[in-house]
């Protein structure tokens, strides 16, 4: 964060936290024509801070790539941020405190739980739409969410294309699914397990192990009577995956392990140490180092930031572009920048090309982008290898 | 089969048991000398953990000099908490003293953050990972090496206070202050040592749990746990850590594997209950006469 | 030996795993009037006060008031039916003021309930009213501590302290008021004011008393009748000439330091 | 300046509000609160509200711990009950929300006494331990019950009054602030009568307090009740400020907040409770107004936020138990009594 720009935009932001303190004064709404404003709850701190830093970094970066090529019809994006420690209540003030200070259009939401509260609130003012960090099952809903979206798939769908990719190589397989005692991580289990019976996959065993706990042993035991070929993480960033895989190699099982998403990200996988090797998962994106085909935007990134850069990063980046694009297409459209128009624009998306960063292009019918692809981690490369095509639900 | 596996999560639960065990008898130890509840002791074994993991990986030590050096730290530590925060509040209520451990957690887990980020990390490896067979049931080898480790611990600390000098001043501390001091106990000092060897202890007990699980600022907790383990065995009774312990351990690991690991928390508090209105202070804890 | 007893305490043994407190411990205390127990230290005089309480339930023998037995009562049971009493180290509350102490005596007698008490609207405001003023008309003004009356409790000086607990086990409307060494620990002044004050309770407002004391000199002006306790027996009982002739009494003093004033005493008596 | 006090009767001097600085302050206090919603922004509204119902629930935890002496780290727990009751009823039966407030913190007082039953034979930090108990096994249930939506939580309906939705803090303001006014005004009431004086009875000297006529259990539990009475209610009224109810929505470390609220407040004062929640609440928005300051001296400011907050949450319990036991209240009067003696002071 040494750019000067950002700098000025930080300023500007504690400036208006200023003028909010002064009680009496209500916000300055933004005249029509003026910045388009990009809200956003983001944890910057606390248990999911890993990713929200990242999130923060991306959509600052491709916004400044948007600004600096002249913004949407010469209107700019504005990004005006909290942090929320991960906290609904958190999230939800920082809500109250930005909307009261600008007239936002776009927000960036840091959970399911902020998502889903929100919601009624976004209905009701009609004037923007929403993505976020939460990919729940719950939230792909048009009906129920109709001026939210994210972008990628959602948990089922996640898993839905990686039980997909079991069916392919190995049929009739058997698969446990571990996950965490926690909304994140009950969030697919149940429709997951309809989709393995279509596909004639056999669930053997699902193990629930309490959010933050250390020692899994016992998990592991039960693991290991279950003697599964697949065993897919779900609801954890880190701990307790590598523990669990550490012990379960140790135990000579021959099981294949995967992650979703936030499990995904290069750092973390690495983290697990040795029993890092072969981790496989569901991704939507390329990876930052991910030279495969063409891909202008990563090419960007990597000029603009020359160390890797995470999942989290690339998760930010896309969804201010398909904000972005939300936009551009509502204003081509001559209509008013309203929730419903721009989630119009947004469902318009069709083939769109992300500049490489989907490997395929993309269409929005719904509240989600229903693609991804298996990584699987190479030790010796430190890096996480494409083992399978782009997969499209 | 299902003997083994029976077995096998039995061994896994005293395994974890151990590592409570060994964590609550730091605890006793500053309640039996100074009658203060230190609810901050998750985050002093968190802390043990980040000092291990900083001699180590930040100055590239050894891990086996690195861990006494994380040893020390909680000792150091403990005795700065007792000098600062414990001594200025002698004969204030309980649930004040209580409540400053509280604010304590919460500094501690806020430094940590400050300095280490808010992501778990993993301790470099420095135990031997070849499984454990105990006739036909597997131990994860770390947990076997917790449960060496605590139970030799736990077997000095009986030792200690059976035998030695210390150890008799300490009892005298714990059935009265008042009166140990009047024969010429140093009783401020019995509360230093106390404290710079509870907090020793709970900084090991963390690099070990650290070593199974990974650290993490939220890994305090895990006093909560401990917690339960101390007050079912009794707030001042050594010998009751090391049964609430293991029974704890025990507990936890046999509700993990027939019920389900969401089961595992419910249980044990579910099991406090029942116990604390059938014994008040718990299994081996002392009771308190009333006076008018 | 004038009214019928008020108290009647027959045979009653109370023990704390071998120690014997109290062991088969009978007197009587008549109504209207001042009845003392003395004793040395640890003769039991307070685990007695504390049995007939309430606090601790005796292992054997029976305690009857007002010709009802207190089996089974429980201790705020017996304070409803009128048992008041004050302690010898002193049970005043800190965190409440000395009027609110003393309204705190009247608990028992009070009917306001939760949902009255928070809106404090009819029942709960007369009550409190009419508890309010009669405080400050029969108390206060009674035993002389208006100028205290908004004071907290840990400013005042021990004479002071024991005068409002005195007041508050008379908002208690006792009908016996056992007082645990009401003058302890006095100056000769504040003794007598509450010496006086005993006596004007026991005339004024008719009510028995039950008192524990060391003072000698006070038990045996003020006292009708006294009552003696040692190891946890009754030794002697009886006017305060009959017990001070008591061999036993005097013998049980031996060796207390207590025994020295006792003779004194008698000598004065003689004189 | 201030001197003497010349009351006729009674009843003047047993007011709350005895004197007419005092009323004036308030009266002014109260055209404050009424005016406040319409100069103030929804960010300022939106604190306002949460201020109150943290009020609302500190004062509840206040008159257990405060003037009871029971320690509780349950109060969240207790929230919980009240949120998803009023949850529930609204999502099934769509019964008028002040029915829905009440049932729900009825519940919670009952499961209050439930709670509070160890408390006779179970004391000090061994209760504390047990209230820990309770709210596990709560979370438990509301976390694995279908009926409250399991892990996913409750979305609920907005409180409508009069046809008019209350989904705004604009408009939930006239509710939330109302009701916790009543509910202090209720606690302060409440410590003026028999059953204050037997609650602080029990903290100061409780077996004294047995022999003085004040059956312990009976007021024990009555405390546990009221209590969790105030927790219910106010749980209710935060299920109408945020209309979703997850089981991460009241974790241990919110019990541990009104804890700390009442301590850095005052304990056993009623303007200790409402000082402390306010306090406490808005101290995390301050830092964050500071960290918008700090960010261009100081760029990661934003990003080492969250520790400092954990730091300064947990520095002012200690340093308030160490410097100022009796909270910001005794600050308060300290200030107070400076001033009625000013310029005349001693």
């Amino acid at each position: 964060m040494t750019n000067t720009n950002l700098d000025r935009r930080q300023l500007l932001a504690g400036t208006a936290a200023l003028a909010g303190m002064t009680l009496g004064v209500r916000p300055l709404a933004a005249q029509d024509g003026g910045d388009i404003v990009l809200g956003g709850s983001i944890p910057l701190t606390g248990v999911f801070a890993f990713a929200g830093v990242g999130i923060h970094a991306g959509i600052q970066d491709y916004l400044k790539i948007l600004n600096d090529g002249g913004g949407i019809k010469g209107r700019k994006i504005k990004y005006v941020a909290e942090d929320t420690a991960y906290k609904v209540d958190a999230s939800v003030a920082a809500f109250n405190k930005i909307t009261s200070q600008e007239k936002v259009s776009l927000y960036y939401g840091d959970s399911t739980g902020f998502s889903k509260t929100i919601n009624p609130e976004l209905d009701r003012r009609g004037s923007m739409i929403m993505a976020g960090a939460s990919f729940a099952t719950e939230l792909n809903d048009p009906k129920k969410f109709p001026l939210q979206f994210m972008a990628g798939p959602d948990y089922t769908e996640m898993f839905g294309i990686l039980l997909r990719y079991i069916a392919k190589e190995k049929p009739g397989a058997r698969v446990a699914f571990v996950y965490s005692d926690s909304e994140f991580g009950r969030d697919p289990i149940a429709p997951s397990e309809a989709v393995a019976k279509e596909l004639k996959l056999s669930v053997v065993e699902k193990i629930v192990t309490p959010p933050g706990s250390v020692d899994v042993s016992t998990e592991v035991l039960k693991l290991r009577r279950a003697n599964p070929d697949f065993t897919i993480f779900h609801g954890y960033v880190l701990a307790p995956i590598p523990e669990f895989v550490a012990q379960a190699k140790q135990m000579g099982m021959k099981s294949q392990f995967m992650g979703t998403f936030w499990t995904m990200d290069n750092s973390t996988v690495q983290r697990m140490g040795d029993s890092a090797d072969g981790f496989m998962g569901v991704m939507p994106y390329r990876y930052y180092y991910d030279k495969d085909g063409s891909s202008p935007m990563l090419e960007k990134i990597r000029q603009m930031r020359p160390e890797y850069q995470s999942t989290g990063y690339l998760q930010g980046f896309v969804t201010a572009m398909l904000m972005a694009e939300a936009v551009k297409r509502t204003l081509d459209a001559g209509k008013e920048l309203t929730g419903v128009n721009l989630k119009a624009g947004l469902n318009s998306i069709k083939d769109f090309d992300t500049g490489g960063l989907f490997g395929v292009p993309i269409s929005i019918p719904g509240n989600s982008v229903p693609v991804g692809r298996i990584y699987r981690f190479d030790a010796k490369a430190k890096q996480m290898q494409p083992a399978s095509d782009w997969i499209k639900l | 089969m299902d003997t083994l596996f029976l077995a096998e999560v039995t061994l896994a639960g005293l395994g974890a048991g151990a590592l409570y065990a060994l964590t609550g008898v730091a605890f006793v130890l500053i309640y039996k000398a100074t009658r203060v509840v230190n609810l901050a002791i998750g985050e002093i074994l968190m802390l043990g953990g980040y000092a291990f993991l900083g001699f180590a990986a930040g100055l590239g030590l050894s891990p086996w000099l690195a861990l006494p050096l994380a040893i020390a730290a909680g000792g150091a530590l403990g005795w700065l908490v007792e000098r600062a925060l414990i001594r200025p509040m002698l004969g204030e209520s309980p649930i004040s003293v209580f409540m400053v451990t509280i604010g304590l957690g919460s500094i501690l887990a806020g430094v940590v953050q400050l300095g280490w980020g808010a992501d778990p990390l993993r301790l470099p490896e420095f135990m031997p990972s070849t499984p454990v067979f105990i006739g036909e049931a597997y131990l994860a080898p770390k947990v076997a090496i917790g449960f060496v480790a605590a139970a030799v611990v736990i077997g000095l600390f009986l030792a200690l206070f059976r035998f030695s000098r210390g150890g008799v001043a300490l009892k005298a501390t714990a059935a009265d202050q008042g009166a140990a001091y009047s024969v010429g106990i140093d009783v401020p000092r019995v509360f230093s040592v106390a404290w710079i060897l509870a907090c020793a202890t709970a900084a090991g007990a963390g690099v070990l749990i650290g070593a199974i699980g990974g650290i993490s600022p939220t890994m305090g907790v895990f006093g909560l746990s401990v917690l339960v383990v101390v007050i079912i065995g009794g707030l001042d009774s050594i010998a009751g850590a090391l049964v609430g312990g293991l029974l704890i351990g025990l507990v936890e690991a046999l509700a993990g594997a027939f019920l389900g690991g969401e089961f595992k928390l419910v249980v044990t508090f579910a099991l406090l209950l029942v116990l604390l209105m059938v014994r008040p202070y718990g299994l081996f804890g002392t009771h308190e006469i009333e006076r008018l | 030996m004038t009214a019928s007893p008020i108290l009647e305490v027959s045979g009653v043994s109370l023990a704390f795993g071998g120690v014997r407190a109290l062991n088969d411990v009978s007197f009587t205390v008549p109504e209207g009037a001042i009845t003392a127990v003395i004793g040395p230290n640890g003769a039991g005089k307070t685990s007695l006060f504390n049995t007939i309480s309430g606090f601790y339930r005796p292992q054997s023998g029976s305690i009857r008031f007002a010709g009802e037995s207190l089996d089974g009562v429980r201790a705020p049971q017996r304070a409803a039916r009128g048992l008041a009493r004050t302690f010898q180290n002193i049970a005043l509350f800190r965190g409440m003021t000395v009027l609110d102490n003393i309204k705190l005596g009247r608990h028992a007698h009070m009917r306001t309930g939760v949902l009255d008490a928070l809106f404090y609207w009819g029942r709960a405001q007369k009550e409190e009213l009419e508890l309010r003023a009669e405080i400050e008309e029969r108390i206060i003004d009674f035993l002389e501590i208006q100028h205290i009356r908004n004071a907290s409790v840990g400013t005042l000086s021990y004479g002071l302290q024991k005068r409002v607990e005195l007041a508050r086990a008379l908002a208690m409307r006792p009908r016996i008021l056992m007082l645990d060494e009401p003058v302890a620990g006095m100056n000769r002044e504040e003794t007598e004011d509450m010496a006086r004050f005993i006596l004007d309770v026991k005339e004024e407002w008719g009510v028995t008393i039950l008192m524990v004391e060391h003072d000698m000199g006070m038990v045996m002006d003020i006292s009708d009748h006294v009552v003696v306790l040692n190891f946890g027996q009754v030794i002697a009982s009886g006017t305060p000439r009959e017990v001070q002739g008591n061999d036993a009494v005097v013998a049980a003093y031996l060796g207390s330091g207590d025994v020295g004033a006792i003779a004194r005493r008698i000598k004065a008596e003689a004189a | 300046m201030r001197i003497g006090t010349l009351k006729t009767s009674y009843a003047a001097d047993e007011a709350l509000f005895d004197t007419p600085t005092q009323r004036l302050l308030l009266g002014l206090l109260a055209l404050g609160a009424i005016a406040f919603p319409f100069v103030a922004s929804p960010y300022w509204l939106f604190l306002a509200c949460l201020c109150a119902i943290n009020v609302a629930s500190a004062t509840g935890l206040n008159l257990l711990t405060g003037y009871t002496g029971l320690v509780s780290l349950g109060q969240a727990a207790f929230m919980s009950v009240g949120a998803y009751t009023v949850a529930v009823l609204e999502i099934r039966l769509g019964t008028p929300f002040f029915i829905n407030l009440l049932v729900g913190a009825g519940l919670a007082a009952m499961i209050g006494i439930l709670v509070g039953i160890p408390s006779l034979k179970v004391k000090g930090l061994y209760l504390a331990i047990a209230t820990i108990a309770a709210s596990v096994i709560l979370h438990f249930l509301f976390a694995h019950w279908s009926l409250t939506g399991e892990s996913r939580g409750l979305s609920m309906p907005p409180a409508r009054l009069f046809g008019l939705t209350l989904d705004q803090p604009f408009s939930l303001y006239w509710l939330i602030m109302p009701v916790t006014c009543l509910m202090v005004l209720g606690a302060a009431n409440l410590l003026r009568t028999r059953i204050g004086r037997a609650f602080i009875a029990i903290r100061d000297r409780d077996i004294s307090a047995e022999v003085l006529g004040i059956p312990l259990l009976r007021y024990k539990l009555t405390s546990f009740a009221i209590s969790s009475f105030y927790a219910g209610l106010a749980g209710g009224l935060w299920a109408y400020f945020f209309r979703v109810v997850t089981p991460e929505s009241f974790p241990l470390v919110n019990s541990i907040f009104y804890l700390a609220a009442i301590i850095v407040g005052g304990m056993g004062t009623i303007l200790g409770g409402i000082l402390g929640a306010v306090f406490m609440t808005l101290v995390p928005e301050l830092l964050k107004f500071v960290a918008n300051w700090a960010t261009p001296i100081y760029p990661d400011a934003l990003a080492a936020l969250a520790p400092v907050r954990t730091i300064v949450f947990g520095g002012l319990i200690v340093g308030f138990l160490i410097f100022e036991p009796r909270g910001l209240a005794e600050i308060w009067r300290r200030l107070r009594r400076f001033f009625h003696l000013w310029p005349f002071r001693t």
